[in-house]
């Protein structure tokens, strides 16, 4: 079944791509209709990878191709509740959160539950682990620290929350001494790990215009902490740069997204509301280059690939860009068994192979090679043409 | 004989603001309102400004009158009066204004068969207002003169009313109900023309219900205001047959045909 | 410096007198700073300008220089489909944007939000307005708005969070708002719905013992395409009391035990917040029966967590009782105080009855003069009230008048009028007169509904008849009768009249040469005969409206019988009819009604006349068939005519279900019904068969016109037999009620 | 024939007043207690405010009234109750005959 968005698709450049990717397997779990995906995640192992689907499926499955696709799937489990964050795997547990408001802890291995809680609203955060604790927030403006063996609740902090916000919520960023969350009301907390206290704040969104829907200022993208620097994006709001142990900022940049950026060691690389992508310098914030090819793509989340930049778009494309000069290297377009590529929830990449989780519900594993026009050109160099 | 020009019909845009007054002003001469209606409602669309707008404004209230929707007469005026505060013609604009409410409470037959006391009492107050508050704002005009001649008869409207009901609880020997709605002539209008009959059926009605002393003080104002009290409509008979419930047969047979056609 | 001359620059809408009334400064004074800083703030307040400024010119003159606002001349908008032009262009009044108002820059960003604010409740949140405003000469200006709507954001899913005792499913299905069903027509989501929602899910656990429901949170939140809307209510059920104590305090007037009768709040029952707040309604009800207008009942719940269960202590406190200071009524610019004041039953100086004021509510709308007429407690003093009879006022009657021509009939005059509230006087004139060749009768009769005070009422009316009763497709034959009628209504009871009458009659009978079966009649029993003919009937009536009941029932028995001696053919005729209208929803209503007429002849004759035969079958009997059709007919060749013959008995059923009529808003005054009819005319009580019925099946629209009541009905005949007459299509102008 | 008479509305009029109430009355009471106790005067004298009269009488059978007795109440000149006497409340209702309601 196609997915819901009925609009056209942009034009695009033509493009002889260098890359190219061949199937390795594909295995189903279930379609999902209204598109809540933000809080899912592809968690891989050294072997193995899980994936959740909002339905209620959670899936362990081998990383390497196997004959029967029957072996390629270790075990899969199915909840009657609406998984909506996850999964995330520490050593012992992987951490499913559901609509109905608990956080649940599997075996990795075969899928039973070793303990779950019941907390106040939908878990949304996908659930982050530190020492013995496990972070995760709901929607009601809640984030736990919960025990990781137990469950327990360590501590909880509350935040006011706006009358209207973007679906999902980032993940908690837990650090040695302090935890940070950033939340829809534009506002980034730094709270003590071991009491959740309330070290500093620092707002970096403002809510402006008259409506509720002009107001909201979520800080839906993860947060990043790169050499003694924390990276915070907010939607209508900026990108700042803060200094993690008192909240003050590095440097401002006015620019506004909600979908998660990737930093190196010189740059971040990130897309704004309108799907502009751009890369600033991560010590002063200048602007490098800026790319308008991807906008009105619904580009989703950025991920990095080798020393490339990866995009994925609703129409099913994988796009990889030049991390320099912010130019469009190769394009590959992700079809599953329904024939029309559909609009790509997660990417993970391990390595030479890239998986992909679509809105069909369908998880793929690709491997990235050369594509033949490459291996040409490298055969015969340029003089070819 | 109105020159070719006006015969062929000019669309309204460009229309210049004379031609519309010209053609509305037509209108009203030859008392097609609902033509000089549209085209005064025209010309303040399109010429909001100058004096032409400003006596367009009367002449439409007078229009909408005269075509019997006294409620969009009061709504123009009272428009005129707020955006010319301090215009000569004013006084004309609240007299306008409490005729057309005046003309809701009265109807044509009132004058053979109907009584308008015996209608509708809250537009007959809104129409007292009216005339009170063109009184007090310019006293010396001879529109205050007209109204405070009407003003009479509205008042004397609205007692008559009060004293009708008294005298239709009287009959159904509600004494009490009566009662009250006598005190209701004497409080409310004082000098009305029917206080001798409230008095009477004050009287009357203590005297039923055995409330002799009341009975005595009401009888005592009633003799000593005899002459001043304008005599009722009924005869001045005596107390006694005033509200006579039982009446011949024939009295009440003519009365029920009277009430057909009576007041 | 003094200011000898004021000039105003600038204003061409507003004059110069206008001005000068708002102007604090007069000629001949000195103009001080304050004074210009308050002439100007005065200006600015009228509102009716931009900018103004104050300057003096050469020695003593005054120049106020104004910038007049530009009023708007065109207001256009485009690209809305969702909510179409005129709402739009009311809601643009509503802010003061109309043609020839006054255009101010600021009110544009208030639209602004006003519209969007618009589409948002209604769902379209990417929905985006722009306005654009182009000058024009004489200052005016043309106003464009650009609306783009984009999809309505649908619900994605709702979460409910915490519902252990009732499932999601059973809990969503009692939610207006409904995820995207499978359809893909998901419920396009807007606040006051979800707060709607809420508390429907708070009252469905209050209802239901969950005494601490709580709803902690609710959160909305937006997919980044702002197309699917998700909504999250997290709640704590709580524990499921019971009560333990119900107990009445206060000065209860009525006694406990009719107290437990009448509300069903008892010690053990589940705690339900509905069931307590309807035991309030029904106390304060039941003491303002009693006159305690403004008594006031508190119901407050003491919680024992422990043992899960709550005492209920209802505080009555009857406070003053309360008497009617005066009642008067508004709206009736046509019928006249009496008229109205005589049919209440609560009196002025009296102590408050509610079931008075109800029965006179009643009353009023049984009268059937007034189009809607409501009545209300205006509060005067802690013990006195007022009561305001609003009533509005509709057409009581038809009149119909005509002159035609036609070959056969010849110049025909009609003219019919029946007013049922002659100009306000509240009494019934009939007045039906209409000639031509083969018909002239008249008919005037007048009815005055209170004689005496009692509703005693005394109609009387003449009337001539002379028919060729071969066109009213009856039979071939006429009869001509003048007389003179009489007739007392005399009530029992609130609800019961009796009501009886006489009539002098005096008839000749003329056959058509053809018709033999009528001549052989005039040689057994001649063709002239007077008689006086005396009726009685008992009316109990206690439907809630004239036109159109919907609740109550009428039913009147009624005999009349030729006085004995006074005629050569006397006769007897027994009516039973009784209606029932039962409330079924809001506005439906079932209607039932059953008919039976019998007639025979007593003394020297042993049959009814048959002119005085009752007939079936038409409008008022069984829709769908001919009018008089449904009876046997004459054998032709023994009696000369193959036209029904009508019949001594007659037996009408209906069962119909009355509702307004659907995307009217104001249907006060029409009504649809989905009728059932059956019915026929027997001849002779023996051969009265139950199959010889016929029956039909329909749809009726009736309608109160200026002119007169109209009813429509189109009718589908179930059991016609061979040789029935069937008219699917009927229609009557001003039938008589 | 009198059991033929025509319906006739029940008529009440006037203050409904509990024994209780009425042995309430004391010398010194001002009028809006006196008010509080009886409910509003509307047989107070037209003509003299010194002066109240209270009343009650119904035609209808079912009234459960049980005071049905005409109050007199004097006030002295700053109105507070001087004296008040009790009388029987005997209106004088016409039951007329009728003839078939006529």
């Amino acid at each position: 079944c196609s997915s819901t968005i009925k609009l056209e698709e942009p034009p695009k450049a033509q493009l002889d791509s260098e890359l190219t990717m061949d199937l390795q397997w594909q295995i189903e779990q279930a379609d999902m209709p209204n598109g809540d995906t933000r809080g899912l995640a592809i968690e891989q192992s050294a072997d193995k990878v899980f994936v959740a689907n909002s339905q209620g499926f959670i899936t362990a499955l081998q990383k390497d191709n196997q004959s029967r696709w029957t072996d390629q799937v270790l075990w899969e489990n199915r909840f009657d509740e609406v998984i909506t964050a996850g999964p995330s795997l520490d050593g012992s547990n992987l951490y499913i959160g559901t609509a109905k408001g608990r956080l649940k802890a599997l075996n990795p291995r075969n899928g039973e539950m070793h303990w779950q809680v019941q907390l106040s609203s939908e878990v949304l955060g996908k659930p982050t682990v530190l020492g013995d604790a496990v972070y995760t927030r709901t929607v009601d403006g809640k984030v736990y620290a919960l025990n990781r063996r137990d469950g327990k609740v360590i501590w909880v902090s509350e935040h006011q929350m706006p009358s209207l916000s973007l679906r999902g919520a980032p993940e908690v960023l837990p650090t040695a001494d302090m935890v940070f969350v950033a939340w829809e009301t534009g506002i980034i907390q730094a709270l003590s790990t071991v009491s959740g206290e309330l070290q500093w704040e620092a707002r970096i969104a403002i809510p402006s215009g008259r409506t509720d829907l002009e107001r909201m200022v979520d800080v839906q993208a993860n947060m990043l902490v790169q050499d003694g620097v924390l990276y915070a994006l907010g939607f209508h709001g900026k990108l700042a740069a803060i200094n993690p142990a008192n909240g003050n900022f590095v440097f401002i940049k006015e620019v506004s997204g909600f979908r998660d950026f990737v930093v190196d060691e010189q740059s971040i690389y990130l897309v704004d509301e309108n799907d502009v992508l751009y890369a600033f310098d991560n010590k002063s914030g200048t602007q490098l280059w800026k790319q308008q090819s991807m906008k009105n793509r619904f580009v989703g989340d950025l991920e990095m690939y080798k020393d490339q930049l990866l995009v994925t778009d609703a129409w099913g494309y994988v796009h990889w860009f030049n991390k320099l000069q912010g130019t469009e290297q190769s394009r590959y377009q992700h079809s599953n068994e329904y024939g029309d590529g559909d609009k790509i929830v997660r990417a993970e990449v391990d390595g030479d192979s890239v998986y992909l989780f679509d809105g069909d519900g369908l998880i793929s594993r690709y491997l990235v090679r050369p594509s033949n026009l490459a291996q040409f050109r490298k055969e015969y160099g340029d003089t070819w043409y | 004989c109105s020159t070719i020009s006006n015969l062929v019909e000019k669309p309204d845009e460009d229309k210049t603001v004379a031609e519309f007054y010209e053609d509305a002003t037509e209108a009203f001469a030859s008392e097609q309102w609902d033509v000089a209606i549209e085209e005064y409602e025209k010309l303040k669309a399109y010429f909001p400004y100058g004096n032409f707008a400003e006596q367009s404004y009367l002449e439409l209230a007078y229009a909408y009158y005269r075509y019997d929707e006294p409620e969009s007469a009061i709504r123009e005026l009272e428009e005129f009066m707020r955006l010319f505060p301090k215009h000569q013609e004013l006084p004309y604009a609240y007299y306008l204004r409490a005729l057309a409410a005046d003309s809701i409470t009265r109807s044509w037959l009132d004058k053979f068969i109907t009584d308008p006391a015996s209608r509708d009492t809250k537009s007959a107050d809104r129409a007292y207002g009216y005339y009170v508050e063109l009184i007090n704002r310019y006293p010396n005009t001879d529109y205050a003169r007209q109204a405070s001649k009407r003003l009479l008869i509205l008042r004397n409207q609205m007692a008559r009313h009060q004293v009708q009901v008294a005298q239709f609880y009287l009959e159904r020997e509600a004494y009490l109900a009566a009662v009250n709605r006598a005190r209701r002539v004497l409080e409310e209008y004082p000098n009305a023309a029917e206080t001798g009959e409230a008095i009477r059926i004050l009287a009357y009605s203590y005297d039923k219900m055995g409330m002799t002393q009341n009975r005595d003080d009401a009888l005592k104002v009633y003799t000593l205001n005899q002459d001043k009290f304008k005599v009722s409509r009924s005869t001045d008979d005596d107390m006694e047959d005033l509200a006579n419930p039982n009446r011949s047969y024939w009295d009440r047979f003519v009365d029920s045909f009277k009430g057909l056609f009576g007041g | 410096f003094v200011v000898e001359k004021i000039t105003v620059e600038g204003a061409n809408r507003i004059g110069y007198e206008t001005i000068n009334s708002y102007l604090p400064v007069t000629k001949g004074e000195f103009l001080s700073s304050t004074l210009t800083k308050q002439t100007i703030e005065r200006l600015y307040k009228t509102g009716f300008f931009d900018n103004v400024s104050i300057y003096q010119r050469g020695q003593g003159e005054l120049v106020i220089d104004v910038v007049e606002r530009p009023s708007i001349s065109e207001v256009k908008i485009e690209g809305n489909k969702l909510i179409e032009t005129e709402v739009l262009e009311d809601a643009l009044q509503t802010l003061g944007i109309k043609k020839g108002r006054i255009y101010n820059q600021l009110d544009l960003d208030r639209i602004i939000i006003d519209l969007k604010r618009r589409y948002q409740n209604q769902g379209y949140y990417a929905a985006s307005v722009s306005i654009e405003s182009t000058e024009l000469a004489r200052n005016r200006v043309d106003l464009l708005i650009k609306i783009v709507e984009g999809e309505p954001a649908s619900m994605g899913r709702i979460a409910l969070v915490g519902n252990e005792v009732y499932s999601d499913r059973r809990l969503k299905g009692i939610m207006a708002l409904s995820e995207t069903g499978v359809f893909g027509l998901g419920d396009s989501y807007s606040k006051p719905k979800l707060e709607a929602d809420m508390e429907k899910i708070r009252s469905f656990y209050l209802d239901r013992g969950y005494a601490q429901f709580k709803i902690d949170s609710s959160q909305v939140s937006l997919s980044t395409d702002k197309t699917k809307v998700f909504t999250t209510i997290n709640m704590k059920e709580g524990d499921r009391f019971t009560l333990s104590k119900v107990a009445f305090t206060g000065e209860t007037i009525i006694s406990q035990e009719e107290i437990d009768r009448i509300t069903d709040v008892q010690a053990g029952d589940i705690f339900s917040r509905s069931k307590i707040i309807d035991a309030v309604n029904i106390i304060r009800e039941r003491l303002s029966e009693e006159g305690y207008a403004f008594a006031e009942v508190e119901p407050d719940t003491i919680i024992n967590p422990t043992d899960k269960t709550m005492d209920v202590t209802f505080k009555i406190e009857p406070k003053d009782r309360v008497y009617i200071r005066y009642v008067d009524f508004e709206g009736n610019t046509r019928t006249r105080d009496h008229v109205i004041r005589r049919e209440l039953r609560q009196l002025e100086s009296a102590p408050y009855s509610l079931k008075a004021v109800r029965q006179s509510q009643s009353r009023l709308e049984r009268l059937g003069f007034f189009k809607s007429s409501k009545i209300e407690t205006k509060r005067i003093s802690d013990d006195q009230v007022d009561l305001i009879v609003k009533i509005e006022e509709q057409p009581t009657g038809s009149f119909t008048a005509g002159v035609g021509y036609s070959q056969v009939d010849g110049v025909s005059f009609n003219i019919g009028l029946s007013e049922r509230n002659f100009i306000g006087s509240g009494n019934k004139l009939d007045l039906q007169i209409n000639t031509s060749s083969a018909r002239k009768t008249a008919d005037i009769g007048i009815t005055n509904p209170y004689f005496t005070e009692d509703n005693v009422s005394l109609g009387m009316g003449l009337y001539f008849r002379e028919i060729d009763a071969e066109e009213l497709d009856v039979a071939d034959y006429t009869t001509n009768n003048f007389g003179f009628r009489t007739s007392l209504g005399y009530p029992l009871s609130e609800n019961n009249t009796l009501r009886y009458g006489l009539k002098f009659d005096a008839q000749e009978l003329v056959c058509a040469n053809t018709f033999n079966y009528c001549k052989d009649y005039i040689d057994d029993f001649g063709d002239k005969t007077n008689s006086v003919q005396a009726s009685l009937s008992w009316i109990h009536n206690t439907t809630n409206s004239f036109y159109f009941p919907s609740k109550g029932q009428k039913t009147t028995l009624t005999l009349e019988a030729v006085v004995p001696g006074t005629s050569d053919a006397p006769f007897y005729k027994v009516f039973a009819e009784e209606n029932l209208y039962l409330p079924m929803t809001k506005n439906l209503s079932l209607h039932l009604k059953g008919g039976l007429a019998y007639g025979d002849g007593y003394g020297d004759i042993d049959i009814l006349p048959f002119y005085e035969n009752f007939y079936a079958g038409g409008i008022g009997t069984v829709r769908g068939y001919e009018p008089n059709s449904l009876s046997a007919n004459y054998d032709l060749d023994t009696d000369g005519s193959d036209r029904p013959v009508g019949g001594n008995t007659r037996v009408l059923t209906t069962v119909e279900m009355i509702s307004p009529v659907p995307f009217v808003e104001d249907s006060s005054n029409q009504r649809i019904s989905w009728f059932f009819d059956a019915g026929y005319a027997f001849n002779g009580l023996s051969n009265a068969k139950f199959n010889d019925m016929r029956a039909s099946v329909g749809v009726g629209y009736s309608w109160i016109t200026p002119v007169g009541p109209l009813t429509f009905s189109v009718a589908q005949p179930l059991n016609e037999q061979e040789g029935d007459e069937t008219q699917t299509f009927q229609f009557t102008l001003g039938t008589a009620f | 024939c009198s059991y033929l008479e025509p319906y006739k509305a029940p008529v009440t009029q006037g203050n409904v007043m509990t024994q209780e109430s009425v042995d309430l009355l004391q010398e010194g009471l001002n009028q809006a207690q006196v008010r509080k106790l009886l409910g509003p005067p509307m047989g107070a004298n037209a003509f003299n405010p010194y002066h109240w009269e209270y009343i009650f009488y119904t035609t209808d059978e079912a009234s459960k009234v049980e005071v049905r007795k005409l109050l007199i109440l004097n006030f002295d000149n700053n109105k507070y109750l001087k004296d008040w006497n009790i009388k029987a409340a005997n209106v004088d209702m016409i039951d007329e005959e009728t003839f078939f309601g006529l």
